[in-house]
């Protein structure tokens, strides 16, 4: 085991991959000087340049502003023989390129027959929580959930960004990874040898009876905090980080909820058709039974992203508000200072009330 | 440029196939026997054809809706085109693509495109990675005077004059984007913009001769193979038919007699001449050759109607390469 | 009371709300010829050039096609004294202009602190349901519902799409309609007088105590048929059409599941993160005492649309699929054949299970 | 072009205003006083400056993340502006914008973008207004050397082409997009595309020189205004400072002595030392102008300071023009 950040891990599976096949290639803004740090060899910032002397700038490709035609050329050339591992930087700038993704990269391969396979991946950060307003704040996985075809990746931890990561790149159809920048700096163990985590297979982040939070990206550090702060007034909650929402892991939050008969979605996106609308639904439909309190979601109210520091950090979920949330589904009374969580979440909708 | 007989009769044939094809397709989508839309490419066959033979064998190309000249322009066997169109299972693509959706990748067809313009970058990457692979295919993106008004083409060009990918930007212009007059909605001329991109623009002014095509397009290719970038083709071409034909969206207001005036110098009529003129072939090698292509038309309509269509549970195979749930 | 079709109350209304105010314009591709039906008058195909002759070129401004600068500058002109109608042909090639509605028409407003206002309504159609294959069929109108700062609406009569048009172009906020093409031809009575039915409220189709539908768009006249169909077996359907996704009344849904106590919401788009998932999750917080049921979602399955009409049609919500999902709710034996209903709504998914 | 005394002291007074107020936030941002990210347009000033003034009151603007100078250029009060950066409730967006979204539309700051190219649509819809309501305001689009490979320009040219919009397409080249050069993503020559696209096109290539800047623009202004149509205008300039500042992403790898040469022709201590000899105006009255300016600075940092932040509730303001559900 060594320890590595969530960005280093993100850097160490690319260098991996890049090492292991040859027709895998870096396309992306500033890849060459490694601005965001990815691609100089999972070290650190100042090893600027690595990937490039590495791997020659036949693989690693510093591309023009033109995120349409970025996307759509990883998927023409992942169409005909290379493993593009695409860089978007921020999650925000992936609607430049929508129609690639929806109606070419999504669907070729079923319009087509299964004639093509669309073995890239495109990476991008969601840059939120860091004041720096409506343009970079986007968390827009729910939205590519939305288009049948497309694998999503969400990482949470450098273990799981570093194997899904390796994952997603062997993967012969097209997979988004969102990370989450608040996490670069995040500290964890990772094996010295290579890995892969399989897309689809929830880990249970902690073991509790009383409630299930699922969590997703920098929810799940929230998460956490919560159950602790919980577990001091004897309340055990199990967290389970889905880590891909497509494929999507049912089972192991059925099981949980099957169990636990309470249930609390925690997710960073937009509250509206969010991913924890669909996680909601899902259990909403299969687990019934098992329920014996409603299903509360925390996610991000349905408002832009503000950049004032007075504005911003309450709309992301966070330990109080889960907390919060928790209480409310086993029924302990709330602690919470009026405009806290529960208001939040009172404002959290577009839905007239 | 000096082709030989054999290459000159190849092009009449797959300018007839285009035609015998597209003739039927739109007989056929108006008794409803085809389901949905089809956008023939009947007038402009030169240009298909002319572009399709400058390629090889191994090169790429990606096409929009008007997509069935592409494929057969590229050597597809018409069959499986034809059953597409009807939805078969026996379908180029498995009945899931239809016409707006045809892709040989026998044939070095990536795919035509339903969303004007969205394939251009495909035929860019499918540059880039013969360029990284260094295995010599030149990628072809065929695109209408419309499309040239979206934004991808140009970060495309720019992309591909960059890195000097092998790619042709061909643009068929048949004056029309539906019912827009290309005029007034094109700000300069489409060749012209080659230029500020740092390539070669040209324009062929008659689309309708086969070989001026050929010669363009030939010259793009050679360049794109000797590693020295991309170049953009405007041809200047002419559909017969409405837009599209089996949806009843509108109707054509073009000028009759304008349509007229075109269908005068027909491509395959006048390169049909010129074989003769020429000696490569006799009025009666022509004509069978002629009836050769139309006995293949209705091979491939027999080969649809022999077909069964494909079961519903196809519906959920090909969104993935491996089982997702129960999507496979 | 007049009689109109779908497509001729939404040329009609056009026609109102380009006569009531000098600043309303429409601009899109192939709006002059009139091709789409909705620029000539609100009365038949053949008035071809209507629109252009009543109001002349400076207000229909037919467009080269570019989606993305189409949907930008009709925000830049909201912002600076127009009040454009846009006219997107199909809602496939929405995602041409993501960043445009995302980064742009959404955000603005809140981002400049309410400088701006954004009076343009986005119109475009669904050509689902007609065989032409993955890049006309999209119903993409639940990635929107994602992004706060824009109105959605889905009429699914004349008559609202009549009423839901006018109030569309009087609001100061950008508006998406999404218009099913599968209804263009449907008849119904429209008031001979002007009138605006406001965004927000929904309609209840139908009266019912066993069960309550929420169906969306073309899902509609499903439903109303799957109602009739039990109504023979004596059980009692409410159908609600919500008529606008953002603002959605949540309190007309959460009213009539309080009295039936079982849900079934049917919506044509792809399943994961519908707006199905979003109501389902709604009521799933909202008013799960008094739930009976799971809550049922019957979507069109997390595939890419076919061309082939064997493989199409089966996947959109229907009469028999409603009918099916209503009497799973009531706990009624069900009486599908294999491969029906029950099986495409376990196909529905992109969760492994 | 003969400019009057006031008009060229202007000039230089905007050109301070710029270098003063983000020499300030470049510091305070460093200092943890402004949350996230500025991008300076320090060593830009002419080229902002030139532009700006070459436009009347009335008239529109766009911008991108880099995005101070354009407001300030424009003649906006800085106070509002640098609340605005530091997140207070006077800020000129009432602290939801920040730095990478200043607007201000009293002086016809229809916003920055801290998308590389997306404004530039806003920028041709105003335009259009001006164009259907006849009400004779200019647009002006600015953007950079990276935004120049954003498709939606080209979209945007074309658009403005064809239906004679009021615009001017101002691409900013300061020689970098990031970390990237230029001319490694750049296929041919950023103004030579607009004779594509039927526009004129020039390219200043001192951009150091205000008065160059402002010339090139008026000329585009006034073909505008004069209801001819669109022009692209690039100009060739350099930012001192990095990129970005305050997020530490990667640091510049621009040759420092190349940055030297740049320092030495500052377009602010060019232009002083004109203003002399031209006798526009004495040393002293220069230095007088530029302790106003410092004074100006120093007063919006010290309203910022003395105002308070926004109460959380703000932050469900604004979305919408009437309340829906909770929010307003
Ligand atoms: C992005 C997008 N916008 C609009 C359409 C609708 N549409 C289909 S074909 C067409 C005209 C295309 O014209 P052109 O590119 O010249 O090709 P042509 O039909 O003339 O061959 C239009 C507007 C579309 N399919 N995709
Ligand atoms: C669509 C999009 N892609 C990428 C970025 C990240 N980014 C921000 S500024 C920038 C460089 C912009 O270069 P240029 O347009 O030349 O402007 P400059 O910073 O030089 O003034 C990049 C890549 C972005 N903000 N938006
Ligand atoms: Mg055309
Ligand atoms: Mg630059």
């Amino acid at each position: 085991m060594t320890v590595m950040s969530y960005l280093g891990a993100i850097g160490a599976a690319q260098r991996e991959a890049m090492e292991a096949d040859p027709s895998v290639v870096i396309i992306g803004e500033d890849v060459e000087a490694n601005v965001y740090g990815t691609t100089g060899g999972g070290k650190s910032r100042s090893d600027k340049g690595d990937f490039l002397q590495m791997f020659g700038s036949n693989r690693i490709r510093n591309t023009p502003i033109s995120e349409e035609v970025i996307v759509g050329a990883a998927a023409g050339a992942a169409m005909t023989g290379l493993r593009p591992i695409v860089d978007l930087s921020y999650s925000s700038f992936l609607y430049m390129a929508m129609d690639q993704f929806v109606n070419q990269v999504a669907k070729n391969r079923y319009m087509f027959g299964g004639q093509a396979s669309m073995p890239v991946v495109f990476r991008s950060a969601m840059f939120y929580g860091l004041n720096t307003g409506a343009h970079h704040s986007d968390r827009p996985y729910p939205m590519f959930m939305n288009v049948p075809g497309l694998k999503i990746v969400v990482p949470a931890t450098p273990y799981d960004a570093k194997g899904l990561l390796r994952t997603a790149v062997d993967s012969d159809d097209p997979v988004l990874t969102f990370e989450a920048c608040i996490l670069w700096g995040t500290k964890g163990e990772v094996p010295e040898e290579e890995y892969r985590i399989p897309l689809g297979e929830a880990r249970t982040v902690r073991r509790g009876d009383d409630a299930t939070v699922v969590a997703i990206s920098s929810a799940v550090p929230a998460a956490i905090a919560a159950a602790e702060s919980l577990a001091e007034d004897g309340i055990s909650v199990e967290v389970i980080d889905p880590r891909t929402l497509v494929p999507f892991d049912t089972e192991a939050v059925i099981r949980s909820v099957q169990r636990t008969g309470r249930l609390v979605v925690a997710d960073p996106a937009h509250r509206t058709c969010s991913a924890a609308a669909e996680i909601s639904a899902m259990v909403a439909e299969e687990a019934f039974e098992s329920l014996r309190a409603p299903i509360v979601r925390v996610t991000t109210p349905d408002t832009q992203i503000p950049f004032s520091p007075s504005l911003e950090k309450q709309l992301y979920p966070s330990g109080p508000r889960i907390t919060e949330a928790i209480r409310r589904v086993i029924g302990q009374p709330t602690s919470m200072p009026s405009h806290g969580a529960r208001d939040m979440d009172q404002l959290a909708t577009q839905a007239p009330r | 440029m000096n082709l030989s007989p054999q290459t000159q009769l190849e092009m009449q044939r797959r300018m007839l196939r285009i035609r015998r094809f597209d003739e039927r397709a739109s007989k056929m989508v108006k008794r409803g026997q085809i389901p949905g839309t089809v956008h023939t490419s009947i007038g402009q066959e030169a240009q298909v054809v002319g572009a399709c033979m400058a390629l090889g064998e191994g090169d790429y190309m990606t096409g929009n809706h008007r997509s069935h000249g592409h494929p057969i322009g590229k050597g597809s066997p018409l069959g499986p085109l034809m059953a597409e169109l009807v939805g078969k299972a026996t379908g180029v693509c498995g009945g899931k693509g239809g016409s707006l959706h045809l892709a040989d990748f026998s044939v070095g067809s990536l795919g035509e495109s339903g969303i004007v313009g969205s394939s251009i970058p495909i035929a860019t990457g499918a540059a880039l990675s013969s360029k990284v692979l260094d295995n010599g295919h030149v990628s072809l993106a065929f695109f209408g005077d419309g499309a040239a008004n979206q934004g991808c083409l140009y970060e495309a060009m720019n992309l591909a004059g960059v890195w000097k990918l092998p790619i042709v930007f061909l643009c068929e212009n048949n004056q029309y984007a539906l019912s827009t007059p290309a005029h007034t909605v094109t700000s300069g001329v489409i060749a012209d913009r080659a230029a500020g991109f740092g390539m070669p623009g040209v324009r062929v002014e008659d689309g309708q001769d086969v070989l001026a095509v050929y010669d363009a397009v030939h010259t793009a290719v050679r360049r794109a193979r000797r590693g020295e970038g991309p170049s953009l083709v405007e041809v200047i071409t002419y559909r017969y038919n409405e837009h599209s034909e089996g949806l009843k969206l509108g109707t054509d207001y073009r000028d009759q007699a304008e349509r007229a005036q075109w269908v005068e110098r027909d491509p395959i009529v006048v390169f049909r001449q010129r074989l003769v003129d020429d000696g490569v072939a006799t009025a009666e090698q022509l004509d069978a050759l002629e009836a050769e292509v139309i006995e293949e038309v209705d091979e491939a309509v027999q080969f649809t109607n022999d077909s069964p269509f494909p079961d519903p549970s196809v519906a959920f195979k090909d969104l993935y390469t491996e089982p997702i749930g129960a999507l496979a």
